[in-house]
């Protein structure tokens, strides 16, 4: 509380040099910060990534449970994705249910996945309208940076592209591969000071007061958007920040994903 | 509807409400409609029914949550369980909080909050009946029963989605076409000043495709300002004949 | 907090007037504000009423679902009576899980309608001790102007007059009629300086240290009591308030309610 | 029970238990049986268990909820687990949030609240068995143990049900009765002063049953103040002769 | 709050106390209070006891219901043990979910149980896979003396000697006898001044900074041990107090328990 | 694993993983690998992958809980929803809810509390993946965290649990022993102290079991100070060598 005076400082500091054309680490306005990517880091997982982009840690594993199918869609599985912003990863994040900022992290992500129809779920169905897979794809956060979203989405992508159907598990046969045709991958923008910036970090998100999540996918189709952030945005910004994040997504793409078959 | 049924979406250059590629569904708006409330809204659209309200600026609760330099805008977006097919469970959802905090980033632009600091203005917004974009129901009902409660604003927001069915980009789906969509991307605007205040999207669209979008809604929520405009012009005025009646009488 | 004075200042002045004999609005002591009702507002619902009792809203949905039975009543149905009072509807109302008030309301409706037997419970049986409906009588308060429990009783009634067996929804076959069997009304009297009010307004319940709420049928008989409130009631007023209760729900009956056939 | 076997719930003018239509049956209090407790009490209505404790008047928790003017009474009934036939799970249930309303209401007319502002005084009811009538036992208990904890009083409350059962008014119906009674009717009283606190009625009364249900179960409330007035001299008594030893040692 | 300067007078009292040798009641450092047993005293469960120790009130009930397996342990019935420190029992417990406190004590007593392999869980088992009793045993606080633990462990061990399957409540035939085949009692010590205290009162465990719970069955083997508290301990100290926790349950088996048949 | 299928799990002296009966896992520690946390640590226990964050000592929220003499120190241990077999749920159990207190309780005779009244020191454990033996995982970590975040202790704190297999006692059980085994028994030590600050025990031992098993863990808990003393030695010398080479800079 008494340290909200040094939480403006900051972020009129960060403001300015923006405005002075200046990024902390001497990054460029639309460069990332270092990405990496770390998979089946968690053995217990039917796939799992995790990956840094800068500062930033984001653990993502999926596993498949055996359950029952919706009434209404009886021959498809089902994808739950989950974000949890447990109090290790950031002095901000406190111990609890989830919260509208975790919330907003697993939906959008789940967007994206489901937008793109990344994961053909109709190969979840082991027998309709009685038993199908359920795909848990858990969002663990480990250290804040900044721009969790594009860390989750593309560890989410990377966790999905490694894992494998435990029908042995389970007592079932049949193949283990799971069936992944798109890669959708999250780039978000914030404006500062009139400038786009790509990949913020922690103190640019919170100097900026809006923000812009452009998932795109492989043939550079939009999956998903939202708008973050208590400011206004005008059309030509977000077609700009829309060009921008499908080829930044590609970049990405090209850099560390495999090609969906 | 089965699979395999095919429902032919646009014929004739008409959709299957025979409403045209970018037109809106019927908009009705009521103001002032409850009374303990500080200011409310009932609003149409289509077959959605929704009903909003404001309180405030007043205390804002926990006092660890105020903010000593503005008001705290709460918005709560609830559905009634009897307004969706299958009854909704009482009490907030993963999808109800997102679009709570959607809606509540929809007007931090525009309300004055500067203006009570410590103070809390909540809005409330529930869903009596849904029909597919009940979210930008919700963000018109709010914006007048913002109006209606006379919380300082700079400009009214306007809200509408558009979306993509039978290959088409087209204005404000209904449920209908909402459940066999392929894409569907809720707007919120700044009418008056052409400013985006919200913005989502799920589904598949093109990059061209988007911005035909954008257009479309952009275009409609200047009718919407308009409709919104015109209903608290009504209840203004009644107020006043009302008031004038008074001192004649 | 600081308003409390302004709290007792009410109170004093509502038992002041009435004192002298006079009510808000130029009401009799044992009148009702008017009453309007809304027929099938909500078309989601397989029965809703709106029912405005002056500026008391109440918007009541019944909605039915498949289920299984209770194990130790395989052959009838089910009914859950839910209150909600959203902070929509009054200044003192919040958000967050039921309380002690919304649990009353729900209660006190729900126990109108089965000490009535209003609802064949045994024709909500599909198929013993596997399927049957379940039947949920959503209570949703829009505007507390006070007496919520005679405004939800009514609205209760009236949705379940209106209300058909989703039989097609869910693939089923028969008859869409609801056999509802008889009328439970709801009558809310406060004392206030000695007077018996009927429908108390909420600057009356304020002043109210206790109410009694009077269930009655059709016949005259009573199917619910509930006093409430901070203070005790003689054997006479009660007895009092069970016949005003009684005659009451007979007016709005003939006015407002079909006859159960 | 299955459908289509009869009970005869009333034969030669007594009930399935042998007991008379206004007819109670055993109570059984001790006072004082707990040491954490300020007051406490343990009560037998027939096969129900009860046994209720008091705190207070102390600090109120939390401060906002505190009444500057009077003392909050906090009232909680809470059934055990193993209780009821099917294993009842812990923490509140909808039930249980009304009883202790009600309860709470029971007892606001005759404690003298405004001798403690901002305190609360807090009371504790635990089902350890239950037989029909358990909010009924449960406010005995209650009134004794705020006895028995010094609260300041104007008057003892006292509570016992009416029921119909086989076509007669009875009083305190058994869970055999009140399984397929036709009605149940709580009430709680000041008996000294036939002063009303509490009144519920569940299932089918003519007025006229209504009545004389009433009149039955006030009735029984003169009884049930006898037994709660004994059981609180005795442990008087008890304690004056301790203090005497004491003295004498 | 004001009241921790008291806290702090009364743990030095106890203290001084102790360091000369005096214990409250003239109790010898390593005996128990009175401890007394009621059995069957909660008709509606399976089977129950209620145990004193001094002041320590505790009743436990045991309830089978019927329920499903596990699925990776079809054969075998459940044990849900569970503990609830009701407000009645002290002015320091609170309403509302378990805390560390409610969920330890239920462990640790759940702990002992199932070391020892006092229930026959096969003989729970009533279909494979399918349907299996599923045994409650439930900690009711009535009065917190101290040593919650010792007092809950015999109590649940007296409860499962008296307790009945209910075959036929649920229209099933068969024994109703329930396999009970040791008898684990928990012995609770503290250190104060240096010396080892048996059954701790609730000033003892105040004053105490920490406290071991020794598990111990029939033939003297241990099945469960919890040390709590915010001190350490040493070697010595935890050898010489496992000796003491099986001399002492060797003496309260004796005196109060059946010998499994 | 089905039933009657057996196990050996001891064969010539060793276990199934080849390791003899007093032998750890192979244990790997990171220090500092979080930028947002004051301390953290990486720790993996064979197949168990852990890490430890530690913030504070900042303000205690909420205000209530505040203890005037010393600071209240929060210990959190948490498993990711794939770190298990089968999902685990994310939230708190009753597991993590006992392992958090039983860990909390380790500290608490370490840290200097008393050097910052109403503050609180949080340690926050994430199992990431588990093999048997993730509480003791994470009190090595959480150790070495809040060593890293340089809260004031009189010394590091090290865990490892025993166990019986095969009726042998044996160090540090892996997941396929734990799942077949006899008994488990977790210990935390100040090391350099022989104190012991954490004991629990499952399942079954004999007296003379336990004695062998206590001793078997004392003497495993003085490697692992070893390792953790030398990960933080090795933190330093990186941190200081940073800053000597920014001097030279």
């Amino acid at each position: 509380m008494g340290l909200e005076i040094m939480d403006d400082v900051r972020k009129d500091s960060v403001r300015n040099r923006i405005s002075e054309g200046y990024r902390e680490g001497d990054r460029e306005f639309r460069e990332y910060r270092e990405i990496s990517i770390e998979r089946d880091v968690a053995m217990k997982a039917e796939g799992s990534a995790r990956v840094k982009i800068g500062n930033t840690d984001v653990l993502v594993g999926v596993k498949l449970d055996l359950g029952e199918p919706f009434s209404d869609s009886p021959a498809v599985g089902v994808i739950i994705t989950n974000a949890e912003l447990v109090p290790l990863a950031s002095p901000e994040f406190e111990s609890g249910p989830p919260n509208e900022n975790s919330i907003q992290l697993a939906r959008v992500v789940d967007r994206g996945i489901r937008g793109s129809e990344t994961v053909d779920l109709e190969k979840l169905c082991i027998v309709e309208g009685e038993k199908v897979w359920i795909m848990f794809i858990d969002i663990h956060v480990l250290d804040n940076g900044g721009n969790l979203v594009d860390a989750a989405a593309l560890g989410a992508i990377t966790a999905l592209q490694n894992a494998r159907v435990p029908n042995e598990r389970y007592g079932l046969t049949g193949d283990d591969t799971l069936s992944v045709r798109d890669t959708p991958l999250a780039v978000t923008m914030v404006e500062i000071e009139g400038n786009i910036l790509v990949d913020p970090d922690c103190n640019e998100e919170n100097a900026a007061t809006s923000r812009l999540t452009v998932i795109s996918n492989a043939d550079g189709s939009l999956s998903g958007l939202q708008k973050s952030g208590s400011d206004s945005m005008t059309e030509e910004t977000i077609l700009e920040m829309v060009e921008i994040g499908i080829e930044k997504a590609g970049e990405i793409r090209e850099k560390f994903l495999k090609t969906p078959s | 509807m089965k699979k395999g049924e095919e429902i032919e979406f646009i014929k004739d250059g008409k959709r299957v409400d025979g409403r045209t590629f970018d037109e809106l569904r019927n908009i009705k708006i009521e103001v002032g409609v409850l009374e303990r409330a500080d200011g409310s809204c009932y609003l149409e659209l289509g077959d959605n029914k929704v009903i909003a309200a404001v309180y405030g600026p007043r205390e804002m609760h926990p006092r660890h949550a105020q903010d000593a330099k503005m008001a705290v805008i709460k918005f709560r977006y609830n559905m009634a369980p009897f307004s969706v097919d299958d009854r909704k469970r009482p009490g907030p959802d993963r999808r109800s909080v997102e679009i709570s905090k959607v809606s509540r980033e929809a007007f931090e632009p525009v309300i004055m909050r500067e203006y009570y600091p410590k103070a809390a203005i909540e809005v409330y917004v529930e869903i009596l009946q849904s029909d597919a974009g009940t979210r930008t129901a919700g963000i018109n009902a709010a914006s007048v029963a913002l109006a209606d409660a006379g919380i300082p604003m700079k400009d009214l927001v306007s809200s509408i989605a558009v979306g993509k069915v039978g290959g088409e980009v087209v204005l404000d789906l209904n449920a209908v076409e909402d459940n066999y969509g392929e894409a569907d991307m809720p707007i919120a605007m700044i009418a008056r000043k052409n400013m985006i205040t919200a913005l989502q999207m799920d589904g598949r669209l093109t990059k061209d495709e988007f911005g035909r979008g954008l257009k479309l809604a952009m275009n409609a929520c200047h009718q919407i300002y308009e409709l919104q405009r015109t209903a608290l012009i009504e209840r203004y005025n009644k107020r006043e004949s009302v008031k004038f009646e008074e001192r004649e009488a």
